[in-house]
């Protein structure tokens, strides 16, 4: 990254702090069991920010997402989220902090219905929050209309707006997309970047992670670039788009 | 685990990771010696308590001949066993029910045809034959559909498999029945002797035969001339049999470990897939080890039961099942050595150690007499007469025994699953797997550009 | 998944030393000639089927074909009247969506499923409907989505488990005494071309290891290893650079495009796209069970229907 | 599904699994014929119908209790993963703490309550002396019922503290293995302070006797008791399982438990109420078995715990109504099948038909219906 590049990134973060931080991760070093697979990740994202992670296979960018939800062990760092350090927590815990996460593969409970996918996403709360229901039926019409449908018997693309849908059925203010197009026929994955957006929009910060980098870069304010469980480059996902080292070594020219 | 460290400084190895070296053979010598020490250790513990607790001669001889007697048979249930669920991953919890069919038939087969239970009248070796062969005969018929059945649901229909098997041999409905003109029974519930017991069978042979009769003339006569009395003598002799017995069926076991044969169970054990995709035809080897295993038990069974003289249905109850399983735990699943190991634990130290003790507490005194009921030993507790409670639970040892069988298995599974001995790296193949010295050079160079690459 | 190289910081370093690394591969890689039993014609057959290439229409019997296959699931249909023909020799690509029926057709095509309808063909016999042990016996063998060894087994044993019919797979020859030694002295055969195998994938130092501690990338090279050693004519590869960091991506590919000039046949299903277009000569391209396109790789990128249904904004 | 859907669905069945198609037809046979086969008995005098209708009454009396105990078999399989080989022994826990208290409660001031909590053990107190049927002394047969319940919980969460909780992330054959120790355990401990004597505890309580067309009817207070308490308690399950977020998240769980967790369902808490209802049940299953059988024994669960398997097995592991439906299906073909085949093989018939299950439909009966 050329001198002026790594400035503008130094302004953006600036920016990103005026915004108001809302998950700070620090100095973390994470894994499964003994293995250790991030080192001294450092990132952030601001109260409604779309940020992104994108890297080579192996590189560790589920396993940082995971991380910030509490499903790796944690060697060293810490994790803040909205003031609040969370890096000790489960995710039973850390739920109630206003985080959700949508997991990759098999994200939905197949024998129940969609109503009861989305009734188990407000668990920990004692009534189902109606309005926020009807939030999620107005953002996905398709889920008010197949409630009583058992989920395991819809595509790929239903299942992943229901696993969405789940995730924001208690309005988290952060969350956690873990390659939300993965498998998708591609004329679906842009009408899933689309449903990312108006997300977003609606103030909810992303963290994404995502096989496709272009696309998504395209779309997020930020992006991080992980290199074998570390900070590689980071910056406006334009920049990175534009950067041409990281064009050239992680986006295929 | 002080056992562990034990065994560890025996072999000299801590997770016994011998070299490339070939299989079995170098590793033998030390296999060797942790069941030659253990055994050891073990009657050394038995004769030191016995002696310091002035137990008689005959008593610590005849414990030890029934030590060696119980570590033996299930030495021999453990290694078969082994061979199911160590190699091949089969869950059978049905080992009893296969007992049950190789002893039974061979009762019935050697019974004489004008007993109480009638039977064929055939001489041992035919029963033991025809055992076997049924035992076999009874795993094909469980194998063929069960064995592609999860190890849960394989689990289960064995157990009820066996169940089915002792309910028929208990039915009155068969005590004697009529096949071909010929009377033969089971004897229902009140059970069927056995005619050629291997006990008495096996120690007459060998007092016939020339040489051996001599040996055995001097043994006899040492042990006698320190009060052991004859018939402890001859449960040491066949117990010294079964100890050969051992010897055939670890052999037996570890060329079929140590095979190409062997190589494909534990591929079947380790992910079935992937033998299949490899072009084994994984439902026959699996029947195979079934089969092979399941006749293994039967003999057992007819060594053990058999040399009671008796057996009725209840000798066969799934406790039995679940104590060899708890042998094979012990010992470590998948490796032979770590078989015998576990069936020496079980049966010395679990089993009849503390029966041991408390028969020589009961016969040397010093306790008061036992409450009869845990209320009133509870009673005496709150008297401040803690003995009067001990004297209750030597009183039933029985029980306490296999509860404290309980809590042994449930530690293991918590921290030490691969029991004892821990994984063994036992090559299943029949040949030493190092390179062969033509292409050594190369790896070297190979090795060495590629170090990166581990984790 | 650990990757490779931790202290490195940038993986820019890494991508040099995997090429040396790949053509040392190379200059060693005589041996897996004879390791795989084909010194003899491979050079002959190479050039043979290169020539073949140029036509890129299969003349005579395909290695491999399937007709019309047909398989649902509790109602879902996985795969929806699939027909394609894989030619000999070359390296077919096959790709689609999750759920496109991808694994599903490797597993009606091997065995692991039986489909509801339809026909393989294999070197122009029926194979439909065969158990998995008979097709990879009559040299059709198939690696797995995730790499599947034998975790508590070494890496030499899963290689010695490959050949077919081992004497000593018999049971009573592998107890007889007397018969035993026939038996020894095929394992040394046997012992000899793992040797080979293993030093061919750069992977003879990781021998004695249990295959349970490799990582995924050496898993993924083990299981190519172990299925050549069943002596295949078809290899059928599920995603075998999933998972997989890049410098090892490309020394599994060195293997695999020097195995195919050798004269072995590879289907593969891959995520990567670009992989597939660049490495393979043939693509197919599965959509909800059915087959959407199959062409050279320049045809499908210029296939309207591609387009659309599947590569959308990708082809810039 | 319409006859049409049926009728292919048949035909598919037929081409391509004719091994299973032929065993439905068989069994199917197989059925026809014993019920002609009842119906020759019935109609020759061998058989009365009375005798017809007593076997079927204790069919469903031993069915409920199967049911009921095999509702809580089938939750912990399905939601903790594994066959657990000492729910038996909790059955039997729960029976020997409820009646040691009912025992205690019956007679608190007459004997001394050593000899009431040992069951009579070595001391001269029996069961008609107390009265311990339902007429004589229902407090303490309430108080019995309940310590049951809770004494099997109480049992159940201790060991799943000490013994499951530490293996949570393990394979279903080490805890099922784990399980036969923990059954060992609590078997042998019961022999510990109970013994191994067959103890007669429930009192008699006689029963009602309807004549109908002639022929007399049986049916006794303490088995009517046992379908009533046994019926309360399924419809209570149900109603918990349907009206409750507890039950979708047993069944989200049994789904899929690392979603369950990351979706913020409190697993272990789930998990704690999955032992809490099913040792429940069971203590309660084996109180109620007791009762009508009047005695009591150590292995008494032990022994029901394969017919248990046999009936959750039946129904498809995870069903709440499979093990209900199950459990009927057992008892009825335990005590009924002595109709055509000797009673030494009636429960090795219930093993058998299990078995058959297993091989034919692994998913059993209810297929696909998990929990509630």
């Amino acid at each position: 990254m050329s001198e002026s590049e790594t400035a503008a990134a130094d302004i953006e973060a600036e920016e990103t702090r005026a915004r108001e931080t809302l998950l700070e991760v620090s100095n973390l070093d994470a894994g499964y069991g003994d293995l250790q697979i991030l080192t001294d990740l450092e990132m952030t994202v601001g109260r409604g920010e779309y940020v992104t992670i994108v890297g080579p296979n192996g590189a560790g960018k589920s396993t940082a997402m995971k991380s910030v939800f509490g499903l790796t062990s944690h060697m060293g760092g810490t994790v803040t989220f909205d003031g609040t350090d969370i890096t000790q927590m489960v995710p039973e815990e850390i739920i109630h902090h206003g985080l959700g996460y949508v997991p990759q593969n098999d994200n939905v409970f197949s024998s129940l219905t969609v109503r009861e996918n989305l009734e188990m996403g407000a668990y920990i709360l004692d009534e189902v929050p109606e309005d926020a229901l009807q939030a999620v039926f107005d953002r996905f019409p398709i889920l008010e209309r197949r409630q009583e449908q058992k989920a395991g018997t819809m595509s790929g693309g239903q299942q992943q707006m229901l696993a969405m849908g789940r995730a924001l059925m208690l309005e988290p203010k952060l969350l956690l997309l873990d390659e939300p197009s993965a498998g998708l026929a591609p004329d679906l994955v842009a009408d899933m970047f689309d449903r990312i957006d108006d997300i977003n929009d609606a103030g909810t910060a992303i963290l994404m992670v995502e096989q496709n980098a272009k696309e998504a870069l395209r779309r997020c304010d930020r992006g991080y670039v992980l290199v074998n469980g570390k900070n590689g480059y980071v910056g406006s996902g334009r920049d990175l788009l534009d950067d041409e080292e990281v064009r050239q070594r992680f986006l295929g020219g | 685990m002080s056992v562990r460290d034990y065994l560890d400084r025996l072999t000299g190895t801590g997770r016994a990771d011998t070299d490339a070296g070939a299989p079995g053979d170098g590793a033998a010598g030390t296999d060797l010696g942790i069941v030659v020490g253990l055994m050891l250790a073990v009657y050394v513990v038995f004769v030191a308590i016995g002696v310091v607790l002035g137990y008689d001669t005959n008593g610590i001889v005849n414990a030890l001949s029934q030590v060696t007697f119980l570590t033996a048979v299930y030495a021999l249930v453990v290694l078969a066993l082994n061979l199911h669920w160590g190699y091949t991953g089969l869950f059978n919890i049905g080992v009893a029910g296969f007992m049950a069919v190789g002893t039974y038939t061979m009762a019935m087969a050697t019974a004489a045809p004008d007993a109480r239970v009638p039977g064929l009248g055939l001489p041992i070796w035919a029963g033991i034959a025809l055992g076997m062969a049924a035992a076999a005969v009874i795993g094909l018929v469980a194998a063929l559909p069960a064995l592609r059945l999860r190890a849960d649901y394989l689990a289960i229909v064995t157990i009820a498999l066996a169940e089915i098997i002792r309910l028929t041999y208990l039915s009155s409905a068969v005590q004697t029945f009529t096949v071909f003109g010929t009377q033969l029974g089971t004897g229902g519930g009140s059970g069927i002797g056995i005619e050629a017991d291997p006990d008495t069978v096996v120690v007459e042979f060998l007092a016939s035969v020339p040489g051996l009769n001599v040996l055995f003339d001097a043994f006899g006569s040492v042990l006698s001339g320190m009060g052991v009395q004859q018939s402890v003598i001859n449960n040491w002799y066949y117990a010294f049999v079964l100890l050969v017995v051992v010897v055939a069926y670890y052999w037996l076991l570890q060329r079929i470990g140590h095979s190409p044969f062997g190589r494909v169970l534990k591929s079947i054990r380790e992910d079935e897939d992937v033998a299949r995709a490899l072009g084994k035809n994984t439902r026959l080897f699996k029947i195979k080890s079934f089969m092979v295993g399941c006749s293994l038990m039967g003999l057992a069974g007819i060594l053990w039961f058999g040399s009671y003289g008796f057996i009725n249905p209840n000798t066969f109850l799934p406790q039995v099942t679940f104590f060899v399983w708890i042998a094979l735990i012990i010992g470590g699943a998948g490796s032979n050595t770590g078989g015998v190991v576990g069936a020496a634990m079980f049966a010395a130290v679990l089993f009849e150690l503390p029966r041991y003790l408390a028969s020589i507490a009961g016969d040397t005194g010093g306790l008061p007499s036992a409450p009869p009921t845990f209320a009133r030993a509870v009673g005496a507790l709150f008297d401040l007469e803690p003995l009067a409670f001990v004297a209750y639970g030597i009183d039933n040892i029985g029980p306490l025994r296999l509860v404290l069988v309980g809590v042994v298995l449930i530690v293991l599974m918590q921290r030490r699953p691969e029991g004892l001995l821990g994984h063994r790296k036992e090559t299943a193949a029949s040949i030493g797997l190092s390179r062969p010295n033509r292409s050594r050079e190369t790896t070297d160079a190979t090795a060495a550009t590629d170090g990166g690459e581990e984790q | 998944m650990s990757s490779d190289t931790a202290g490195s910081g940038s993986a820019a370093g890494d991508e040099p030393t995997a090429e040396s690394d790949a053509s040392g591969a190379d200059t060693d890689a005589e041996a897996p000639a004879s390791a795989t039993g084909r010194d003899d014609d491979a050079g002959v057959t190479a050039t043979g089927r290169e020539a073949d290439e140029v036509g890129a229409h299969i003349d005579g019997t395909p290695a491999l074909a399937v007709k019309n296959l047909r398989k649902t699931f509790g109602g879902i249909t996985a795969v929806d009247g699939t027909s394609f023909a894989v030619e000999a020799g070359k390296m077919t690509g096959l790709i689609g969506p999750n759920g496109a029926g991808k694994s599903t057709t490797f597993n009606l095509i091997t065995g692991f499923n039986r489909p509801d309808s339809g026909q393989v063909l294999l070197n122009g016999d029926d194979i439909t409907g065969k158990q998995p042990y008979e097709i990879a016996d009559r040299g059709l063998v198939r690696t797995f989505q995730i790499a599947r060894e034998l975790e508590e087994m070494t890496v030499l044993e899963n290689m010695m488990l490959g050949p077919q019919h081992q004497s000593g797979e018999s049971l009573w020859r592998a107890v007889t005494p007397g018969v035993r030694s026939s038996v020894k002295r095929d394992e040394e055969k046997v012992l000899e071309r793992v040797w080979e195998m293993l030093d061919f994938f750069d992977i003879a130092h990781l021998a004695e290891e249990y295959a349970g501690n490799l990582s995924g990338g050496q898993r993924k090279l083990l299981e190519l290893a172990r299925a050549l050693m069943t002596d295949p004519d078809i290899l059928l590869l599920d995603e075998p650079f999933a998972g997989v960091n890049p410098s090892l991506e490309n020394r599994l590919l060195e293997h695999v495009h020097e195995l195919r000039e050798q004269g072995y046949t590879f289907l593969l299903v891959e995520h990567d796209i670009d992989l597939i277009m660049e490495n393979c000569s043939r693509v197919l391209v599965l959509h909800q069970g059915k087959l959407l396109a199959d062409g050279e790789p320049a045809e499908i990128k210029a296939d309207e229907r591609v387009i659309e249904a599947y590569l959308g904004g990708e082809v810039e | 599904m319409g006859i049409a859907d049926n009728y292919s669905r048949g035909r598919r069945l037929l081409v391509e699994r004719p091994g299973q198609a032929l065993a439905a037809v068989v069994g199917v046979l197989l059925v026809l014929a014993l019920f002609a086969d009842l119906a020759a008995k019935l109609g020759s005098g061998a058989l009365g119908v009375g005798d017809v209708v007593l076997l079927a009454w204790r069919g469903v009396v031993n069915g409920l209790v199967i049911g009921l105990a095999g509702v809580g078999l089938s939750m912990t399989y399905s939601i903790l993963n594994f066959a657990n080989f000492a729910h038996g022994d909790y059955i039997t826990g729960g029976a020997f703490v409820g009646w040691a208290v009912a025992w205690l409660v019956a007679g608190l001031g007459e004997y001394d309550i050593g000899s009431l909590l040992s069951l009579g053990l070595g001391a001269d107190v029996y069961a008609p002396q107390l009265g311990t049927s339902i007429f004589g002394a229902p407090l303490a047969l309430l108080l019995g019922l309940v310590a049951a319940g809770v004494g099997a919980i109480a049992i159940a969460l201790l060991i799943d503290k000490l013994v499951y909780e530490p293996m949570r992330g393990q394979d279903g054959i080490a805890l099922l293995i784990a399980s036969i120790g923990v059954a060992f355990i609590l078997r042998y401990l019961i022999v510990f302070v109970w013994g191994t004597s067959v103890t007669s505890v429930a009192d008699e309580a006689g029963g009602l006797r309807p004549t109908v067309g002639g022929v007399t009817f049986s049916f006794g207070y303490h088995e009517l008791t046992l379908v009533v308490c046994a019926v309360v308690l399924m419809v209570g399950v149900h109603v918990l399982l349907q009206r409750t977020k507890l039950g979708k998240a047993m069944r989200a769980m049994s789904d899929n438990q690392d979603l369950a967790r990351v979706t913020g369902i409190p697993t272990e808490r789930v998990i704690k109420w999955t032992w809490i209802i099913g040792a429940g049940l069971a203590g309660v299953a084996g109180y109620l078995l007791i009762l009508e059988a009047g005695t009591i024994a150590y292995s008494r669960g032990w022994i029901l715990l394969l017919l248990i398997f046999a009936a959750v097995i039946l129904g498809g592991i995870g069903s709440v109504y499979g093990a209900i439906f199950g459990g009927l299906v057992i008892g009825l073909a335990d005590s009924m099948s002595i109709i055509w085949i000797p009673s030494d093989f009636t429960k090795a018939a219930a093993f058998a038909l299990m078995i058959l299950i297993l091989l034919f439909r692994p998913s059993g009966l209810f297929a696909g219906r998990t929990t509630a």
